[in-house]
């Protein structure tokens, strides 16, 4: 199917923009540097759209399902017969639709950083890094082969560790930037051994070929790894629970996400990008991709679920609690990844059952649009006021009418009210959750009305509140900034009718979903209903907020401080392993190790010391020495060895 | 010459013996160099006896022996007017022949 | 007849006719050290030369003296060595009153070595080492007005006169259990009563004093201090030398019955010298008594090469000890150029010696490298050749206590490089003006390190004229 | 084409040395003499590929027998496989580095460059040399002159370091020396390829085994022989160093694959576990103190005890896949610690300081040199596109192939240790490169061209293999191939 091998183009573009600006950005490009980038991007992003309308609308259904299409595959590394990393591009509904989403919402993010980033020091390294990002990310969603998606998988970390830590002189980014990174490595450690327990087994790291070989129950490899156990569980559930931390990691899944609110110390487009849209969900991507697998193992599944629902909660818990803005939507994203993740989990491989996958790369595909928009806004909105703490906005619609517009667009989106993209999206997680797994249901309807709640907590709180303390001399911001939010909003509007269940499926064939109203007016109401607190509450300034956290009291405390994961975490690493682990290791090394090697050398000068004596200076000593040798000799020769 | 005979050669190779460790004892035990000299000489002689008693007792025929005791007698004070020289030499710059007074260089 | 006398004798004839020359050169007028000195050396470069043709095979005096390819080689290499020490002393010599008397003692000493070596009989054995012992004890004192030299003098000439007592009681026992002198019979018989055994560990004693291997060694580090830098040099060389090819000599053909004994002699005693003279060298300060105990050391390796008692085993020792005289007398060229001119002899005075004599301190570095045995140098294919030939009758465990002590030698060889090149120092030793006859021989000893070992044919020629048990 | 030159032109280049003076015309005969060697590398590689294109199949190719000794069997034999090849590339890179961040070095300039091309003829005839007798030469060769560099060009307790090193690593030689002689007197043949084919009794295997892989593990930082490492390092001069880390640590692995295990397999396979052991402890222990280091030199010192830790497991995994892993692994890691080393110097040149509690917020004013810091601490946290991530997730994908709950639990190890890694490298990161700038340093210049020149050599290797690892997978593979068919005669492994 090498009709399709002009999709390289698609990632080679951002990486090329990379290599120029990194190479020479510094030096020639560094006003141009910008439009370099976008103009890449657009070009993408053009050709991810035709791809996505060539496989959707022209050539991609074969027998009323879309199947996977292998575009162009090249063995990189050999390591055995068999075993081999290979570069390749993989094309079916969720590698086409995820491009789609990269690039569209990479594209939104140059552009909007355009104007934000404007006057920035290192501004061509800046877009160096985004096309590394994007790069990274186009090449994740394309892998054809487990180990290139573990690769892309380092990459797009260590992109963002470089955009996290790109104000670098700020030591907060620079502390953020490590712990994303090192956080999310240790998850990959999972994924990493996940993957050597699937390849040694399987005997592939070719994904099609490993879900061919593992779904078929017959085959000798799945008996081998549903036989071979450890710790009573299962090789297979092993491997897919490390595959799952990795995939946690990533998407800052409980307890794995204490990265995601620090990282917001990069600049705002980034966390539009990486934070929000794309990067995070790579997790669920990662699932999704291996999702056949998955579905032969219950464990795993219901591990998935569990963790993805009370990520869910717990997130949106925190988030009411938060005063920076950036951090409210990083903890609204982990619960929507969230959503995605328990979707996946409640899900099955076939038919009616793989309604959850299909809601859940729904959700993931809407949430990519409303989610870097919101980013986008407060981006903007932080632009103006030089702030991330709501405290210093308020007020702010009459000065920034686009960005109000845009952010109440993408609130009540993310909100689930009916006919923004989040709804259709949310529905049909809800209604899966609601076929398999109850407990899960009435976990998402409550996390459902919280988010609800503290999105326009946020929206209020900036846009409305008291008045605004800025002057109308601010405005806000170019134009380059304001048509991002524009055309996202405008997505976000109209998305949700895309028949994505025709489109995107666990099996790829098409699936019937019908929505009834009766089952949507749960949600929906909660939803409004806790969109009225927070007017309430939020709308006008009054004591209100204060005198509910005073009642909740210490409770209130412990959220706001996310229920001190980040302080066990430094305990843990201050106080555990580098006072116990490594300073022993390194004191016995300097004084051990080493010390037996100079008291080798002493000692050997201390007997020399101690036998000087023999060394009399009286040559009558010397001469009763040699005697006694010659005595000695005898005996031996006599006596001794006769 | 037929009164030696009698005399077994046991008795005399115990003489000579004696005679070497005497020397040796002199040559650990006495301080003066000349004394030391005087040791060697003992010892030296004993291996002299040894040589004739053998040479007259065992092998009659030839006179290696003999001749090997003459050789040592001449190489002996060749060594001795050597180490005379040596000795005089260091009392020159010592101011004393007592061996334990030269233990300048040591360990 | 006749013709064999002065064919077989030559190169001691040759030595007899300089030591007549030396003798009568004095009378009529007297010359200065300044003419003396080079016409001294050129007879000896003749004397080096004319060893290398018009030789050949046979015996004497009933099998007293016999001399032979390997033999040859070994005087050549003896002749060779006094040569190199004549020339580095030049600069010692060239203010001294009694030249003349120091080269015929010397040569004495010489010509008592090439008797000893060429010996089929004990009497000639034995009269060699004296003949090669008591010049070099008048010699050590050669310093006339130093007190550690007569010291030095003193404890020599006491320890040989002792230790040849023994080697005479030694040889009295022989010759009252055998009858004779002659090796080719002393030994014929095997150790079977302990008085042979006992005669036997005298005389390897005797030969283990000479060579100064532990516990027979004490003599060595302080006459190695006393002695002038050149007699040194000559005692820790060329006399060294001369009793390994006679002990190689002696075990291999006289020893044959005893093979067993003395290679458990040898084995006892390499461990030793190696043991000790590595833990005593670590401390030395003086330059001299350092090199004695490093030399103690090499003595040791020495044996393990004998012990192999193959061909490829003496030939090894053989290219060994050619190796030696080149590092040690490299080393010991650079020490008396430095004491000659600024009475120098401690470790601790070469502290810097690289900011003022790079020469001289690659010199001595490489010396050091070769005597350690570093690679290129040929140090380092001697000590291989020795543990293989060692190594051949498998016991692996001598081998890696040599390999280890190997180790603590490097420590201080390369102690000696640290201080020359690493080390901070005020004053150091100053700018020398080398000697031509100085340079030439330094020259000389670099060339024989550094290609001895590279070019494999000088090893093919020891191997293909040496002989095993 | 002639192996031989590969010793040849140092040794011309040194004896040309001896007779120049003056820091310029010194240099200039040196670079000029490692940019011959670096041709010279190149086109041997070239002329290698064309010779397997051609379908030429022998083991050795550009093979020279010359009878050195022939009373003893001591033969010149030297040839080359892609192992050799691979190793030979990375010593020219090396050492063509090296010399250009030395190009400011005053203090005997003449002697420094000696000694150092001295080492690269050490290293050179090491990788070629086919018998054990002339492989041991150079072996040594390549220790004594790093005692010199480090003592005499040094910084801080030099004398001390250097003795030390020398010491440990002469102690390496000496066993490596005894197991030798044990092989010599069982085979009767110093013929690496002869003896690899007349398999050794067992016995014998198992007693010399741990002599000669000792010997060579100490040259590779085998723990616990590992402590000359971070002494020596420290004290080095930046382009010794280098070589210290990116060659001298390689003979060593080199030397336990091609003399240890590929001459005595069975024991290889019988020791397995206790190798295995003792190279895990290395990867782990060595990260967890590298943790601890406050030295950025020591940083790297003990990450290089931890990365050969790899080179180690993966030898005694005794898998194909882990043995290329361990070769791939010793290339990486030459081309990265020599960078990492390279940028070190370059700071340590311009702050006079190596403490990274001292240092910070570097990207300000040397943007290039951080870039190369930052790169060299990506490679060695094995990130992709660099080529410590091929090399060490071969090992692990090696490792893996290796059944066996031991095995299993050294490879999780091993994994693990790449999270620590990660700490140190970006604990070291985030306090030199990123954070406030020193007002101290604000006058700081950037790097000058040699600088740059040496830097963009090495990272162009590094990337290239990290990026096209199939190219040298072609290069590499078919040597391992060969090794493992040997070895596998005798051990029966997948």
């Amino acid at each position: 199917m090498s009709d399709y091998a002009y999709i390289v183009l698609i990632p080679l573009l951002p990486l090329a923009s990379f290599v120029l600006l990194g190479l020479f950005g510094r030096k020639y490009f560094t006003k141009s540097a910008g439009i370099i980038g976008t103009m890449a991007l657009l070009a993408s992003t053009i050709i991810a759209l035709m791809a996505a309308h060539q496989y959707f609308f022209v050539d991609g259904k074969v027998a009323g399902a879309y199947h996977q299409v292998i575009a162009f595959k090249y063995t990189w590394l050999a390591f055995s017969p068999g075993v081999s990393i290979d570069m390749g591009i993989v094309i079916d509904p969720i590698s086409v639709m995820m491009l789609v989403v990269v690039s569209f919402v990479s594209l939104m993010v140059h552009m909007f950083s355009l104007g934000y980033m404007k006057g920035e020091e290192r501004f061509a390294t800046y877009y160096a890094y985004l096309g590394l990002f994007t790069f990274s990310m186009l090449g994740l969603v394309l892998s054809v082969n487990i180990f290139q998606v573990y690769l892309f998988w380092e990459l797009v970390g260590v992109s963002s560790f470089l955009l996290i830590g790109y104000y670098y002189e700020k030591p907060t980014a620079v502390a953020a930037s490590k712990k994303a990174f090192i956080v999310t490595r240790f998850a990959d450690l999972g994924f990493l051994i996940g993957i050597l327990i699937l390849g040694f087994y399987s005997g592939t790291l070719d994904i099609s070929t490993l879900i061919h070989k593992l779904t078929s129950v017959q085959s000798p490899e799945y008996i081998a790894i549903t036989t071979a156990g450890f710790l009573g569980a299962s090789a297979l559930t092993w491997a897919l629970v490390l595959v799952f931390i990795g995939g946690a990691g990533k998407s800052a899944m409980f307890p794995l996400h204490i990265w995601l609110p620090d990282a917001m110390e990069g600049p705002t487009p980034v966390s539009a990008l990486i934070h929000a849209a794309t990067m995070v969900v790579a997790g669920v991507y990662l699932v999704a991709r291996l999702f056949p697998v998955f579905s032969m193992d219950d464990t795993a599944l219901h591990v998935v679920t569990y963790v993805g629902a009370f990520s869910a909660l717990l997130a949106a818990v925190i988030a009411c609690t938060q005063t920076d803005i950036k951090r409210v939507l990083a903890f609204s994203t982990m619960s929507q990844i969230g959503y995605m993740m328990f979707a996946l989990g409640v899900s099955k491989q076939v038919g009616e059952q793989g309604l959850g996958y299909m809601a859940s790369m729904f959700h993931l595909f809407t949430h990519a649009f409303f989610k870097s928009l919101l980013f986008l806004c407060a981006g903007a909105v932080i632009h103006l006021v030089h702030s991330n703490e709501i405290k210093d906005m308020g007020g702010l619609r009459k000065l920034m009418p686009v960005t109000h517009i845009a952010f109440l667009v993408a609130c009540l989106a993310i909100a689930g009210v009916p006919p923004f993209a989040g709804f259709f999206s949310k529905e049909e997680i809800l209604l899966a959750a609601f076929n398999e797994n109850k407990l899960i249901y009435a976990v998402a309807l409550f996390t459902a009305a919280l988010t609800a709640f503290y999105m326009f907590r946020l929206y209020f709180s900036i846009f409305w509140s008291k008045e605004s303390a800025h002057h109308d001399t601010h405005h806000e911001g170019t134009v380059s900034m304001k048509i991002p939010l524009i055309i996202l909003a405008a997505c976000t509007i109209g998305v949700g009718f895309i028949p994505f269940a025709k489109l995107v499926t666990a099996d790829g064939a098409a699936l019937e979903t019908h929505i009834d109203i009766l089952f949507s007016l749960a949600p929906v109401g909660l939803t409004l209903i806790a969109i009225l607190i927070a007017a309430r509450l939020y709308k006008q300034q009054n004591g209100g907020p204060q005198k509910i956290a005073d009642s909740l009291g210490g409770f209130y405390r412990v959220v706001s401080r996310k229920f001190y994961m980040d302080e066990l975490y430094l305990f843990i690493t201050k106080k555990i392993i580098f006072p116990l682990i490594g300073k022993p290791i390194a004191w016995i090394d300097r004084n051990i190790v080493d010390g037996c090697m100079n008291a080798l050398a002493s000692i050997t000068v201390k007997i020399s010391g101690g036998i000087k004596g023999m060394q009399s200076g009286k040559v009558q000593g010397y001469a009763l020495y040699f005697f006694g040798g010659v005595t000695l000799l005898a005996i031996l020769f006599i006596y001794v060895w006769k | 010459m037929s009164s030696l005979s009698e005399i077994p050669l046991a008795h005399i190779l115990f003489v000579s013996t004696a005679l070497f460790f005497i020397g040796m004892y002199g040559l650990f035990t006495r301080k003066n160099l000349v004394t030391l000299l005087m040791a060697i000489e003992l010892m030296l002689n004993s291996v002299n006896i040894n040589f004739i008693a053998f040479n007259k007792y065992l092998y009659p025929g030839k006179l290696d022996g003999v001749f090997f005791s003459l050789f040592i007698i001449t190489i002996a004070a060749a060594e001795a007017a050597v180490a005379i020289a040596i000795i005089i030499n260091l009392y020159r710059s010592h101011q004393s022949i007592d061996v334990d007074d030269a233990t300048e260089m040591k360990y | 007849m006749l013709m064999d006398f002065f064919i077989l004798l030559k190169q001691e004839l040759v030595i007899v006719a300089i030591i007549f020359l030396l003798l009568f050169i004095n009378l009529g007028k007297d010359r200065s050290n300044e003419s003396l000195l080079p016409l001294i050396n050129v007879v000896l470069l003749l004397n080096v030369l004319l060893g290398f043709f018009g030789s050949k095979e046979g015996s004497l005096f009933g099998e007293m003296f016999h001399t032979g390819k390997l033999i040859i080689l070994e005087k050549n290499i003896l002749n060779l060595a006094t040569w190199i020490i004549s020339l580095l002393s030049f600069s010692w010599l060239r203010t001294h009153k009694h030249v003349i008397e120091f080269y015929i003692l010397l040569l004495t000493a010489l010509l008592g070595m090439f008797f000893m070596i060429s010996s089929g009989n004990l009497l000639v054995l034995y009269l060699g080492l004296e003949m090669s012992t008591i010049p070099i004890a008048a010699a050590a004192n050669f310093d006339l007005a130093k007190r550690k030299s007569s010291e030095a003098a003193m404890k020599m000439i006491i320890s040989s006169a002792f230790s040849s007592a023994l080697v005479l009681l030694g040889i009295s026992w022989i010759y009252g259990v055998s009858g004779s002198l002659d090796f080719s019979v002393i030994l014929l018989q095997g150790p079977d009563s302990p008085f042979r055994i006992f005669a036997f560990i005298l005389l390897v004693s005797g030969f283990a004093f000479k060579m100064s291997a532990v516990p027979f060694h004490l003599w060595t580090a302080d006459v190695y201090e006393g002695a002038p830098v050149s007699v040194t040099a000559y005692l820790s060389v060329v006399s060294k030398a001369s009793v390994v090819f006679v002990i190689l000599a002696f075990l291999y053909n006289a020893g044959k019955a005893f093979a067993d004994t003395w290679y458990h002699i040898l084995i006892v005693l390499s461990i030793l010298s190696i043991i000790i003279g590595n833990l005593f060298a670590l401390r030395q300060n003086n330059f001299k008594r350092f090199l004695a105990f490093s030399s103690i050391a090499q003595v040791g390796f020495i044996f393990i090469g004998i012990a192999g008692s193959s061909q490829v085993s003496s030939a090894a020792v053989v290219y060994f000890v050619l190796v030696y005289v080149f590092s040690n007398l490299a080393a010991f060229g650079v020490v008396a150029l430095v004491s000659a001119v600024s009475g120098k002899e401690n470790i601790s005075d070469y502290k810097a010696f690289y900011t003022t004599n790079p020469l001289l301190s690659w010199v001595l570095t490489i010396a050091m490298f070769s005597l350690a045995g570093v690679p290129p140098t040929a140090g380092f294919f001697g000590k291989f050749f020795l543990l293989m030939a060692g190594a051949a009758k498998g016991n692996y465990w001598l081998i890696g206590i040599a390999a280890l002590n190997m180790v603590v030698s490097f420590y201080y060889y390369l102690r000696v490089v640290k201080t020359i090149f690493m080390e901070e120092n005020s004053q150091p030793i100053e700018k020398l003006a080398i000697p031509g006859a100085s340079r030439l021989a330094l020259y000389i000893c670099l060339a024989g390190m550094l290609i001895a070992g590279l070019a494999s044919c000088v090893y093919d020629y020891i191997y293909s004229i040496s002989f095993g048990l | 084409m002639n192996l031989s030159l590969l010793i040849l032109f140092p040794l011309v280049t040194a004896i040309i040395l001896l007779f120049c003076n003056g820091l310029k015309q010194v240099r200039m005969v040196a670079l000029a003499g490692a940019g011959l060697q670096l041709i010279l590398a190149i086109f041997l590689l070239v002329a290698f590929l064309q010779d397997r294109s051609m379908g030429n199949q022998l083991t050795m190719l550009f093979e020279y027998d010359f009878v050195w000794f022939k009373n003893l069997p001591i033969h010149y034999h030297i040839g080359v496989d892609g192992i050799s090849i691979a190793m030979i590339l990375l010593t020219s890179c090396i050492v063509f580095a090296g010399i250009l961040i030395s190009w400011t070095m005053e203090k005997l300039s003449k002697e420094f460059f000696f000694l150092l091309v001295l080492l690269s003829m050490g290293a050179y005839g090491f990788f070629i040399s086919l018998d054990l007798f002339t492989l041991f030469f150079f072996l040594e060769i390549a220790v004594i002159p790093k005692f010199l560099l480090i003592g005499v060009w040094g910084s801080g307790k030099k004398e001390y370091s250097a003795m030390k090193l020398a010491l440990m690593l002469m102690a390496g030689s000496a066993l490596v020396f005894v197991g030798l002689l044990g092989v010599y007197y069982q085979t009767g043949s110093f013929d690496m390829m002869k003896i690899a084919q007349m398999n050794i009794p067992l016995d014998t295997q198992y007693f010399f085994f741990p002599f000669v892989f000792l010997g060579f593990g100490i040259f590779a930082a085998l723990f616990p022989f590992h402590t000359w490492v971070p002494d020596g390092h420290a004290s080095a001069p930046t382009a010794a160093s280098m070589f210290l880390a990116g060659i001298s640590m390689k003979l060593g692995g080199y030397g336990c694959l091609r003399v240890a295990t590929f001459l005595m397999p069975a024991a290889a396979h019988y020791y397995s576990p206790i190798i295995i052991v003792l190279a895990t402890i290395a990867i782990i222990y060595g990260a967890f103190a590298t943790m601890m280091q406050t030295d950025l030199k020591y940083i790297n010192a003990y990450s290089s005890v931890s990365h050969c830790g790899f080179v180690i497991l993966g030898i005694g995994m005794l898998t194909q896949t882990s043995i290329k892993g361990a070769v791939l692994q010793m290339v990486s890691h030459g081309l990265m610690t020599a960078l990492f080393f390279a940028a070190i110097g370059m700071i340590y040149t311009r702050t006079h300081t190596r403490m990274v509690a001292q240092l910070g917020g570097l990207l300000k004013v040397m943007p290039f040199i951080s870039t190369v810091f930052v790169i060299a601490g990506l490679c060695s946290l094995g990130l992709p596109g660099f080529s410590g991530f091929v090399a060490e997730m071969t090992v692990f994908m090696g490792s893996w192939q290796n059944p066996g709950g031991l095995y299993r639990l050294a490879t999780i190890l091993s994994c693990a240790s790449i999270v620590v890694t990660a700490v140190y490298i970006l604990r070291a990161t985030g306090k030199t490169i990123m954070g406030p700038l020193d007002g101290a340093y604000s006058k700081l210049g950037d790097a000058l061209w040699n600088e740059k020149l040496a830097a963009g050599l090495l990272i162009t290797g590094i990337v290239l293999i990290g990026v096209a690892p199939f190219l040298i997978n072609q290069l590499i593979g078919p040597g391992t191939a060969a090794m493992m068919e040997q070895i596998g005669k005798t051990i029966n492994l997948k």
